[in-house]
């Protein structure tokens, strides 16, 4: 591209950034002005970013003065107002919650004006092995844009969970299939039953102990898997 | 009438062998004979045309015989018979739960209500089987039998998409029999008659003889006959008691083999017979469109199939490109668009004759 | 005279029916033509995918994702690739990126063409279905032109592709792309605005954007309720912020906004958009780069958890991967968007006639693949 | 079984009406439009316009009791395995399967750590025809279907002899 080309663009995109767009629209060559309009885009982009770290950063930096993620800023709020809830290990990249209170700290997280998580994201179930099974959740928010995780172990002794399905409504389904797998009770889920393998389905199979049962329906389930390699 | 010729015929030749009760029971059996043998060829062919055309409006090429050794022929032309006569050395299915007396009588149902519909069709100036004085009529009645199979079809299939099925097209051909009635109400005020043949006579001369041209309000009354026709017959836009992706195939769900192949010519004959009498009632019949240019008796056979087959290959274009509609969109069309349409339209052709005539 | 009682009917739609796309069963009830309550009953074509995940190394973890949304195979294969990369920290050429990109957006396009083609099917249009289909047969070709395979490709790698583009693939691309510019209009004007069509999806089965987001419905089906999220534009990954394309929404041009239609709509509007973006990434990719050039030997992540979403033609395609620092993935989640866009049936497909019940689920335009995985 | 099959002794006639039945069959074997996976997509590509199975007389039937040919395409599960066999029981005779892809032949890639799949859909309904690949291309399965055209024609459903 030549110089003048690049000149025209970048005059282009800072008439079209004081609210111009004309001046990219007259451009008579085609991919002169597809190539203004990307860089209208990034520009515009680059400077909403900047706009937002720059107004994170003041907030953070008046509200505390070590330097803390969003997730633990969420984690800080949630302890304030339940302070039992919180587990003992945390970590900057999610938040580690006990099971009882979680109910109520999903309705929470969900009505606050200032995190609105109005959108659950993810489910996953995990094995930890040791008795211990998992439920992750990755909750966003569709109106402030921001994420976190959320974790909550329980034993598999008695792995009950609160459900969270009457907040967020997809965390029926999703529930319904870490139930599946994993065999994690969700407490107050109001159709809890297996999704993806028949009813009469015997074992949690992700679990790591998981032994697939020998015939299903007088279907023989192979065991042996001898003639694969 | 065609019977008598026949009869006549007959008790010259043989009058002296047999008795005239025997001759006549012949007389009868052999253009019902023929009638058959006429529905079966032309079901064939004409399921040869629809695989065809809706082959060539989705980009393909249709059966073309291709396939293992010798196979349906060039361009797949015996793909019908062997289609027809697999379909007759099926097993035939009775489900245990069905009713099983009306299981069986319902596809022996739909095909009498069609081939006998066939008897009162004109095939030409002395060519028609039983030149009835209420023509046009006894093929409305008795075209409501196919109505009543399909129901007897689904109900007894004990299968809850063909009750579905059933329920869809009784209540679909019921109603929309009555705007198919009001429009040939035009033409029967217009004719002045109930029989077929003195209905197309009454469009001899020419192709501005023909009742569709005889005023402005016909072709209203065409296109809503011929709507309304293609919704009897069960054809896609309105295709609701068979549709594919709702009903799986409707009342016919649980039918195999032979039964199935008589609901399938049945729903071929019942175009034949919808089409035929829009080309007698509209379009002239066996007349030829100009006056006097191969307008002999002979011709005039091919002219009434060929109207009727251009009419059903506009059913079989529609088909293929329309979407379906909802049921109760399907009974709002009926009720509230073409019955006041078809009732103003008789006040419109009279008023007209009045008035111009 | 008696008083008639009438009864609800139990019906079961599918798990072998026309219009359920695969292997779907629909416990529905109905009072007459009119559906009351839709229960799905989901797990017919459940492979165990998460099961395999933690049997098999990284990479043959691969050709699972092909397997899960068989109509979008390119795009669950760069959901994960680009959940492997911020994993591990690879940062792949420009060369590779843009191949991904176009790749993916022909994708879109194909899986777009069969999903709005079957949503017809379902309401009764059948040939504008195999018009559709013999355009998607295109797109197979430039992909069966660059890696062999007609549907399931296995083609992006962690850290890089299997193959380089081969000779011709950019005329043969723009070739197709000459061709099918003028298909989406006559496509468009096919079904879109066939009077029956409209009067058989506009106003019907409205999704309002509050349940969608509550159902955690994604991709077209969001956008068709008048929500702009496009995680190509508000997330962006790969290198999409550095082409310029508009996020069509719903606007409720036939209907309400959130309508069939809509959804219906705002899928063509984005192969227009597709096309866009293919002809832009056409005219900046790069001449030169190695598309190996980046692929560790093996692969072998730190400890550690991802969640990495990307944009699917569905919507938002989540990898969950959790890593014990083995070559051996510890756990491997997939949120696939179909699986909450049919949880959301039940929620708006209760109250309308069974025609439209299934016309509905064909305008959500789910994957059994994904759903079940 | 219908209720002409297997009576007759071998004439001519019955020779040539052999013949003509198995070739009826042959010609016009109706499928099953029944779509299990990935291999579902090849099949409606193989019936679509590139491709077009109608060619060679095969045309789609959404009800098993007016199909010849059950297309097994993809993988079956434990949970569908037990509908698979009722459709299949549902199909009228004279009835054919034809399994499409590894995973209904044999499991496929699904064959190890699958606990919830079949590992080829011959454990519960016999199968006439196999088709490899994953997924076949639609050309694939048209020649197993062509194998299929060739078994249906070399049977004599009235005598009961092949060949």
């Amino acid at each position: 591209m030549s110089e003048d080309k690049e000149k025209m663009i970048s005059e282009a995109v800072e008439k079209a950034l004081q609210g111009d767009m004309d001046a990219i629209n007259n451009i008579e060559d085609r991919i002169t002005r597809s190539k203004a309009k990307a860089a209208l885009a990034k520009a515009k982009r680059t400077r909403k970013t900047e706009e937002a770290s720059s107004e994170e950063s003041e907030i953070s930096e008046a509200k505390v003065e070590e330097k803390l993620n969003f997730s633990q800023n969420v984690c800080k709020k949630i302890a304030e107002k339940f302070p039992e809830s919180i587990d003992k290990e945390q970590n900057k990249d999610w938040i580690q919650l006990k099971p009882e209170n979680w109910l109520e700290i999903a309705k929470w997280l969900k009505s606050n004006e200032s995190l609105y998580f109005d959108s659950l994201q993810c489910n996953t179930g995990l094995d930890l092995g040791e008795g211990i099974l998992e439920s992750r959740y990755n909750l966003h928010s569709m109106k402030h844009l921001h994420k976190i995780e959320i974790r909550i172990k329980v034993s598999v002794e008695k792995p009950d969970i609160p459900s969270v399905e009457e907040v967020w409504r997809v965390a029926d389904w999703f529930e319904r299939e870490t139930y599946d797998m994993f065999g994690i009770n969700f407490i107050g889920h109001r159709d809890l039953r297996r999704i993806l393998l028949p009813d009469d389905w015997e074992g949690w199979p992700l679990r790591k102990d998981y032994e697939e049962q020998e015939t299903y329906h007088g279907i023989v389930v192979p065991k042996v898997k001898e003639g694969w390699e | 009438m065609t019977v008598d010729i026949i009869f006549d015929f007959f008790s010259e030749l043989l009058a002296d062998f047999i008795g005239t009760g025997p001759l006549l029971v012949m007389a009868m059996l052999l253009p019902c004979l023929l009638l058959f043998g006429f529905i079966t060829v032309y079901a064939l062919i004409v399921i040869y045309t629809e695989l065809k055309v809706s082959s060539f409006i989705q980009d393909k090429v249709g059966p073309m015989g291709q396939g293992v050794g010798l196979h349906a022929g060039k361009w797949g032309l015996l793909q019908p018979i062997a289609d027809a006569l697999k379909l007759l050395l099926k097993e035939d299915i009775i489900p245990s739960s069905a009713d099983k007396p009306l299981f069986v009588l319902a596809p022996f149902m739909i095909f009498i209500g069609a081939f006998i519909s066939f008897i009162a069709l004109p095939f030409g100036e002395s060519i028609i089987i039983a030149d009835l004085n209420i023509g046009i009529f006894y093929i409305l009645g008795v075209g409501s039998i196919a109505v009543l199979s399909i129901i007897l079809a689904g109900w007894s299939s004990n299968n809850k998409w063909s009750l579905y099925g059933g329920m869809r097209s009784a209540a679909q051909i019921v109603s929309y029999e009555i705007p198919a009635g009001l429009s040939l109400i035009v033409v029967i005020m217009l004719a002045g008659t109930l029989n077929m043949q003195d209905i197309i006579q009454y469009q001899a001369g020419g192709v501005f003889n023909w009742i569709l041209f005889d005023n402005p309000f016909v072709p209203i009354a065409f296109v809503v006959y011929f709507i309304s026709a293609m919704a009897e017959t069960n054809r896609t836009p309105f295709d609701l008691p068979e549709s594919e992706s709702e009903l799986v195939a409707g009342f016919a769900t649980e039918y195999s083999g032979m039964r199935y192949a008589f609901f399938f010519l049945s729903e071929y004959a019942n175009m034949f017979v919808v089409s035929a009498v829009a080309a007698a009632g509209f379009l002239g019949g066996w007349h030829s469109p100009i006056l006097g240019i191969l307008d002999s008796p002979a011709w005039g056979v091919f002219w009434m199939i060929s109207k009727t087959f251009f009419l059903i290959f506009i059913m079989i274009w529609l088909r293929w490109t329309l979407p379906r509609l909802r049921v109760d969109q399907l009974m709002n069309v009926c009720w509230k668009v073409f019955l006041p349409i078809a009732l103003v339209n008789i006040f419109g052709v009279a008023i007209w004759t009045v008035i111009f005539n | 005279m008696g008083v008639v009682h009438a009864q609800e009917m139990v019906l079961n739609i599918g798990p072998q029916h026309p219009a359920t796309h695969g292997v779907l069963r629909l416990q529905v009830k109905t009072d007459g033509e009119v559906i009351s309550e839709i229960t799905p009953y989901i797990g017919y074509l459940h492979r165990c995918f998460e099961k395999h995940c933690e049997n098999v190394t990284y990479e043959q973890v691969i050709p699972f994702t092909d397997r899960c949304d068989y109509l979008a195979s390119m795009t669950m294969n760069f959901g994960y690739v680009v959940a492997m990369e911020e994993l591990m920290d690879i940062k792949v050429n420009d060369r590779v990126e843009y191949i991904r990109v176009i790749m993916a957006e022909l994708q879109r396009i194909a899986s777009h063409l069969l999903g709005i083609g079957a949503f017809g099917l379902d309401l009764g249009a059948f040939t504008p279905f195999l018009h559709m289909l013999r355009d998607r047969e295109r797109i197979l070709d430039i992909f069966e032109m660059t890696c062999g395979a007609r549907l399931l490709y296995n083609y992006m790698w962690v850290g890089g592709l299997s193959h380089d583009l081969p000779t011709g693939f950019v005329e043969a691309t723009l070739h197709f792309l000459d061709y099918f510019e003028p298909k989406v209009d006559e496509f468009e004007n096919l079904l879109g605005h066939n009077k029956i069509f409209v009067e058989r999806t506009a106003d019907i089965g409205i999704m309002p954007a509050e349940v969608a987001i509550n159902y955690g419905v994604t991709g077209p089906n969001l956008r068709a309720s008048g929500i702009n999220w496009d995680l190509r534009n508000d997330d962006p990954y790969s290198v999409y912020d550095r082409f310029d394309f508009e996020v069509p929404i719903g606007d409720g041009r036939k209907g309400t906004v959130g309508d069939c239609w809509d959804r219906f709509y705002v899928r063509v509007c984005e192969i227009r958009e597709s096309i866009k973006i293919v002809r832009q990434a056409l005219d900046q990719l790069p001449k030169t780069g190695d598309v190996h050039q980046s692929m560790p030997k093996k692969i072998r992540p730190p400890k550690g958890s991802i969640y990495r979403r990307t944009e699917s033609p569905r919507g938002d395609l989540g990898y969950y991967i959790e890593s014990d620092g083995s070559d051996i993935p510890y756990r491997v989640k997939m949120r696939s968007p179909a699986f909450t866009a049919l949880s959301v049936l039940n929620e708006i497909g209760s109250g309308w006639l069974m025609s439209d019940v299934l016309g509905i689920l064909g305008s959500l335009d789910i994957v059994l693949g994904e759903i079940d995985r | 079984m219908g209720i002409l099959e297997n009576k007759f002794d071998d004439n001519i006639i019955v020779e040539k009406l052999d013949k003509l039945l198995s070739w009826s069959r042959s010609t016009s074997p109706w499928f099953f439009q029944f779509g299990l996976a990935c291999c579902a997509i090849e099949m409606m590509a193989a019936a679509a316009s590139r491709h077009d199975l109608m060619r060679i007389g095969i045309i789609p039937r959404s009800s098993p009791r007016q199909a010849d040919v059950m297309i097994v395409a993809g993988t079956v599960t434990m949970k569908m395995a037990l509908r698979v066999k009722k459709l299949y029981e549902q199909m009228a005779n004279p009835k054919y399967v034809v399994a499409m892809g590894s995973c209904a032949t044999s499991g496929g890639p699904y064959w190890q750590h699958g606990y919830h799949v079949l590992k080829g859909v011959d454990i519960v309904i016999p199968v006439d025809v196999y088709v490899p690949g994953c997924p076949p291309r639609p050309e694939a399965l048209i020649e197993g279907l062509l194998r299929l055209q060739e078994q249906i024609l070399e049977e004599r459903p009235l005598t009961r002899k092949t060949g």
